[in-house]
């Protein structure tokens, strides 16, 4: 267990009242920046893969001012309350999926120092049970606004939930059980030393666990394929269809916040937390500069979360939507199964495997996994550059520049106009 | 096959159940009575040279001057690729035709719209019932002398042609 | 403020007991009947984990209180597995319908 | 710090007793479950400042997180006949509210009147412990859950198969209850009941 | 919630077997859970236009789909009895509003077959190379919102790209992006000069490899595959008994196109091959099948473009036609290949200038009336799936 300092030491502030006040703004403005930048963010990304540009005028540079605006505009508009539906259990609904959001940041680790609890032992498992809370807020909210389409949404929200937490749970435990702890400072400690150090590149158990978890976890966050409980284009707006204004805001804050802790949570369990490729932050923190390294591996923390939220919106915009019998079948026949051989594997492997041939498993591994994700980022990078064939704009740019096409013949012409 | 030869098909085969028929013009078809209808579709469609499975459209139209409102079907065939037509014609007071949605399911909707927009009653039809005007809609407008209303549950309907 | 001892967990769980049985006891709705039986599983994981606490010292509370839950989570699939056949019977959860079953 | 302890024991111990009353007197049925939401997380809570920090979370998965989206699962699906009203009758509220009262009375006496054994170690003990007599200690157990885990699998290791059959019974048990009589389109082979038994087809 | 049982439609309207749920439950000794109806109704995002659609589901299991039909309906047919022919052509426009140029065909046609006119050549070739230019915009667009139906946004956006490029040339040739009103009886209003047909190649030459891109966006994709195969299937005798036609009929595999057996345009000088669902995914006739007609019809549509570009002929684009325009006593029945089916036009003309009855086949009609028999026993997910493969305009179902 690392010697870890308090980041906010309860003892020495003048009370524990402030303590709790100051974590509570800089948490509470940490989290609406987050989320707001990600409706920005999603919306830029999607306008680009689809050929367009995205809110362009709000704010000066790439219309960044845009969720506030649209937060304010939210503020401004009315809370629509249906009248026959349950009214303390539809406002209800709408804070228990916010809370849960919140509550799981308060244990996940920004980087070794920066963890407002620091000594809770089983952070994994309350992260876990946390998220698993917000589900019951969205059936509540699909079951109090006693519309059809709303009940829809809640009973797909429920076979989904009852289908992919099982994997989702068996998968997070595969690194837990590699590590030897449930808690995420110590799983994330252990990962420092390199590429090769990383959980997921430890044993090919872990590799698959890695894949089957964020499948799963795409499923916990509605989000891509498996966006069936408000999906559009089946039942309207799925449980959010009676909701507006504010509360409606408060669920998408709680959509983005998860997709921000879900990326953050397959950072530290599989792709070596706050911890670079190379080992330099290691080598700062054993050299003594915790301070330095701390906000290193801050830094590097988010970029890792924010590049799975990326990878998570990427695979929004292009892949269209399961059905709610197939996403059962995909959760419970093909990813229960694969976390339970991927639980035990590990289990074996931690056993089994000799020093050198682990070695050379996590050799492998390494090199496959990051002959794979260059292979994306390379695939990225050509769209980027290469934006489609030129040909368009000549179409439509020279086109208008010429005058009109000569009118026909005379003779036809008025007579044409006359009665045409 | 060419009209004519349909045509002399059908006399062969019901006699006194073609009224008349036209093999030129643009648009060759039989008029069939009413009674003999639904046989000789059910002919029309099997009979291997005719062989008329596709029925295009059900027409309805309005003849005062003659008293008759008029069903007009449209056949052609896939297997032959010819194409025909018959004409079913009943009286404007009482319209009742026997209907043929059981020998080809489109005609269902078509009869429908048929009863709808002039008021024929398809004798036999499944689920007789407006299709396209709203359910408590007076009269059947395609019909000549039909009445524009002046307004439909208090929303006025004054237009030029009924102001 | 006292520090918290023994005693307010006892009550505590003691009051939560006799709600649950007092729900188990007034209910009519099936499903309000299981609610109730929650009730008494929680208040009885409170009194385990506050005796290994304040007086037993050991770990035995806790592991007892983690059979408590998995068992309730499985009673509670039993209990609605039937409940639906009940439903699906008598198109209502109200347990007072129930001496209309045979046997 | 520890008046913070004492402030968090009774906003929890308000949440649950609130809680419990509610359970008690909604009469809508959604209301219930939500008001059982608010007492499992209230102990939850508890478990936390119990030291069981384990167990709190696996009661906030398997309990909130499960068993309670069963419920409410089973609400959904039981709730839709309007006609039928399960206030109880008047006679049956009072001799229930007597009776519990009565309950909780004797209780509260019965526990004032005893003086429970404190062995509790202090955590300068604990740390002088070994591996194995650390194991047996709950409090100021720095990793308790290793300790529960290993208990799981040495003194309690019976108990602990004997659970997972009753689970398996379980879940056979209630997927058996709850099968689909009516046949399901598409259904794999064995979910559909046999050709010849199928229930009326709509 | 609405007490199960009561109707909830408008009065009058009777739902067939209407489920008598307490009846059912007395013999009920099986898990039953309540059965809903739900109006996937006028305004739904899945529907395309103001289709309504009664669903009455058990769960998931939707046990009956009934469509209803007539929001958009404005009695074209009685304003053609007050309007003369000329003067129709703008209302045609408005009856598959995605396939504009389509429909003015037809209409000029029949009437050109009543009154006996000829189109000179010229026209005939602008005719082909427009009506195929809109049957590419309006399977790009059906193209788009199926994707949208299932979940994948970005396709929608792209062939909104490519259909710009058709609306702008259209603009140019005749002024309008969607109404064209461009034929008039006896040939077209405004002649296609050499620059436009040059820009119309330059657009094809840009268009066909994007039709790759499409499939390895969509059509192969495995979700994609998931949702579509094996849904909705329609077999091929109940396709012609329920008179659907165009991308529907020839999904089923049946191999009937009526542009190949039209003598009057110069289809007959074109060689290109009939697109039929060949079950390439699951069964024959279904979504998938229909869906992916619409796509090889779009690469059938560019290469008659080309060859129809290749042989224009120049000459006249208009016949004479006196401006008090009177067709003869007579009647006549005419369809062609719209892109969603054969749309149809029945004139009766008692020799004035304003047409005695004049009755118009919509494809669309048709092919929705066979939702109710496909949607049944399907799951909720799948409606959007079918309703999107028949691609339904509202504009011809309502006329």
């Amino acid at each position: 267990m690392p010697e870890t300092v308090d980041f906010i030491p309860f003892v020495n502030w003048p009370t524990w009242l402030e303590g709790l006040i100051v974590m509570a703004v800089v948490y509470f403005a940490f989290v609406s920046v987050l989320a707001m930048f990600f409706i920005w963010w999603e919306r830029k990304v999607s306008a680009h893969m689809q050929s367009r540009l995205g809110p362009m005028r709000t704010g000066l540079w790439h219309g960044w001012a845009q969720s506030p605006a649209d937060g304010l505009k939210l503020l401004g508009k009315e809370d629509l309350l249906p009248d026959d539906a349950d009214k303390p259990l539809f406002r209800l609904a709408a804070y228990l999926a916010f809370v849960p959001a919140f509550a799981a940041l308060v244990v996940l680790p920004f980087s070794a120092k920066f963890v407002f609890v620091h000594e809770m032992h089983v952070s994994l498992v309350f992260i876990f049970g946390v998220l698993s809370l917000e589900i019951v807020g969205v059936m509540l909210a699909g079951w109090a606004s006693n519309s059809k389409w709303a009940l829809y949404g809640a009973i797909r929200e429920a076979c989904q939930v009852v289908s992919y937490e099982i994997p989702m749970g068996l998968s997070l435990l595969a690194p837990a059980l590699t590590v030897g702890s449930l808690s995420l400072a110590v799983i994330g400690a252990n990962q420092g030393a390199g590429l090769h150090e990383w959980l997921m590149f430890r044993n090919p158990f872990l590799f698959v666990a890695f894949f089957v978890f964020f499948i799963a976890s795409l499923a916990s966050c509605k989000r891509a394929p498996f966006d069936l409980p408000e999906c559009e284009s089946e039942l309207v707006a799925g449980f959010l269809t009676e909701y507006s204004g504010m509360r409606w805001a408060m669920f998408f804050f709680a959509e983005y916040t998860v997709m921000y802790i879900i990326g953050a949570l397959t950072a530290i369990l599989f792709l070596g937390a706050w911890y670079d490729p190379f080992g330099i932050i290691l080598g700062m923190e054993q050299a003594g500069q915790s301070w330095a390294a701390a906000v290193a591996g801050a830094g590097v923390m988010v970029v890792k979360g924010f590049t799975i939220v990326f990878v998570q919106m990427w695979l929004r915009w292009t892949l269209p939507r399961l059905r709610i019998d197939q996403v059962m079948y995909v959760c419970v026949k093909v990813f229960l199964p694969a976390s339970c051989i991927t639980l035990i594997g590990s289990a074996a492997w931690q056993w089994l495997a000799g020093g050198l041939f682990q070695q050379i498993t996590q050799i492998v591994l390494t090199v496959l996994g990051t002959a794979g994700g260059l292979y994306f980022v390379a695939l990225l990078a050509r769209a980027l550059v290469k934006p489609g064939q030129g040909i368009l704009p000549t179409i439509i740019t020279s086109w208008h520049a010429e005058p009109a096409p000569a009118p026909v013949a005379p003779a036809a012409a008025e007579e044409g106009q006359a009665n045409g | 096959m060419n009209a004519p030869e349909i045509i002399a098909a059908l006399t062969e085969q019901f006699g006194a159940g073609v009224v008349s028929s036209e093999a030129g013009g643009t648009h060759p078809h039989a008029v069939i009575a009413p009674e003999a209808w639904p046989p000789v579709a059910v002919y029309l469609r099997d009979e291997p040279g005719l062989k008329f499975d596709f029925l295009r459209a059900v027409s309805g139209v309005d003849y005062p001057a003659e008293n008759k409102l008029v069903s007009v079907y449209d056949l052609i065939s896939t297997v032959h690729r010819h194409t025909f037509a018959v004409k079913v014609a009943a009286p404007r007071e009482n319209p009742h035709t026997p209907s043929v949605s059981a020998v080809w399911p489109t005609a269902d909707w078509h009869e429908r719209e048929a009863f709808d927009l002039l008021g024929i009653v398809y004798d036999g039809h499944p689920e007789l019932r407006r299709i396209l005007l709203p359910e408590d809609w007076q009269g059947h407008p395609l019909r000549k002398d039909y009445a524009w209303p002046k307004d439909y549950n208090g929303i006025p309907c004054a237009s030029l042609v009924n102001p | 403020m006292t520090p918290v001892g023994l005693q307010h967990y006892l009550v505590l769980a003691a009051v939560l007991f006799s709600a649950g049985l007092c729900t188990m006891v007034v209910k009519r709705n099936a499903i309000g009947i299981l609610i109730g039986a929650e009730l008494l599983l929680n208040a009885a994981n409170i009194n385990l984990l506050a005796f290994s606490k304040y007086s037993a010292g050991t770990l035995d509370g806790a592991i007892l209180a983690l059979f408590v839950i998995v068992l309730a989570a499985a009673e509670v699939a039993i209990a609605l597995a039937i409940f639906l056949n009940f439903y699906s019977r008598f198109a209502s959860v109200d347990v007072d319908r129930g001496d209309q079953m045979r046997g | 710090m520890d008046n913070l302890d004492t402030i968090v024991f009774y906003f929890l111990a308000a949440l649950a007793l609130v809680g419990a009353m509610g359970i008690l007197v909604s009469r809508n049925i959604v209301r219930t479950a939500m008001w059982l939401l608010a007492t499992l997380v209230a102990a939850a809570g508890l478990y936390f400042l119990l030291g069981a920090a384990f167990v709190g979370a696996i009661q906030l998965i398997v309990y909130a997180g499960g068993t309670l989206v069963l419920i409410i699962f089973g609400v959904m699906l039981t709730a839709k006949n309007p006609n039928v009203s399960y206030t109880p009758r008047t006679a049956e509220i009072v001799l229930g509210v007597v009776l519990c009262v009565l309950l909780a009375g004797a209780l509260i006496f019965v526990l004032h009147g005893t003086a429970w054994p404190n062995n509790v170690k202090s955590v300068e003990e604990v740390k002088r412990m070994s591996q194995a007599q650390r194991d047996l200690v709950g409090p100021n157990n720095p990793d308790a859950t290793e300790s529960t885990g290993r208990r799981f699998l040495g003194d309690y290791l019976v108990p602990f198969e004997v659970l997972s059959l009753v689970l398996l019974a379980v879940l056979i048990g209630a997927a058996y209850l709850g099968r689909p009589k009516v046949p399901v389109i598409g259904a794999p082979r064995g979910v559909n009941p046999p050709p010849g038994q199928e229930g009326p087809r709509k | 919630m609405r007490e199960p049982g009561e109707s909830i439609t408008t009065p009058g309207m009777i739902i067939p077997d209407p489920v008598n749920v307490d009846a059912l439950r007395e013999g009920a000794g099986e898990l039953r859970t309540e059965e809903m109806i739900i109006n996937m109704g006028p305004q739904h995002p899945a529907t395309h236009g103001v289709l309504r659609v009664i669903l009455r589901t058990d769960g998931e299991l939707i046990l009956d789909a009934i469509p209803d039909i007539g929001y958009l309906h404005r009695c074209a047919e009685k304003i053609g009895e007050n309007v003369p022919y000329t003067q129709f052509v703008p209302y045609t426009d408005r009856m598959d509003y995605l396939a504009a140029m389509n429909n003015n065909i037809a209409y000029c046609l029949a009437v050109e077959k009543l009154a006996g006119i000829e189109a000179p050549p010229r026209a005939q070739y602008i005719r082909v190379i427009v009506a195929e230019m809109n049957r590419i915009a309006s399977h790009l667009v059906a193209w788009g919102t199926y994707g949208l139906d299932l979940g994948a946004f970005t396709p929608f956006l792209y062939a909104f790209r490519e259909r710009e490029l058709i609306l702008d040339l259209f603009e140019a040739l005749c002024g309008a992006r969607l109404t064209y009103s461009y034929m008039a009886i006896g040939g077209v209003r405004f002649d296609a000069t050499a620059a436009w047909c040059d820009k119309v190649r330059e657009f094809l030459d840009y268009f066909e490899p994007k039709i790759a891109e499409y499939n390895e966006l969509l059509s192969f994709n495995q979700i994609f595959i998931k949702r579509t195969a094996n849904v909705g299937v329609i077999p091929p005798d109940r396709a012609i008994a329920y008179g659907l036609s165009g991308p529907v009929l020839r999904g089923s595999g049946v191999k009937w196109d009526l542009r190949k057996d039209t003598p009057d345009l110069v289809y007959d000088k074109m060689d290109f091959d009939v697109c039929v669902g060949d079950g390439r995914m699951g069964k024959v006739g279904d979504c998938w099948d229909r869906y992916f007609v619409r796509v090889l019809e779009m690469v059938q549509s560019a290469r008659i473009i080309r060859q129809a570009l290749a042989q224009l002929p120049a000459g006249e684009c208009r016949a004479k036609v006196s401006r008090a325009f009177k067709p003869p006593v007579g009647e006549v029945y005419y369809e062609i290949e719209n892109p969603r089916g054969q749309l149809g036009f029945y004139i009766v003309s008692d020799g004035q200038a304003v047409p005695y009855r004049l009755k118009a086949r919509g494809p669309s009609f048709c092919n929705v009336s066979i939702l109710r028999e496909i949607a049944r026993d399907c799951l909720l997910g799948d409606i959007p799936a079918i309703v999107g493969s028949i691609d339904v305009v509202m504009g011809e179902v309502d006329r």
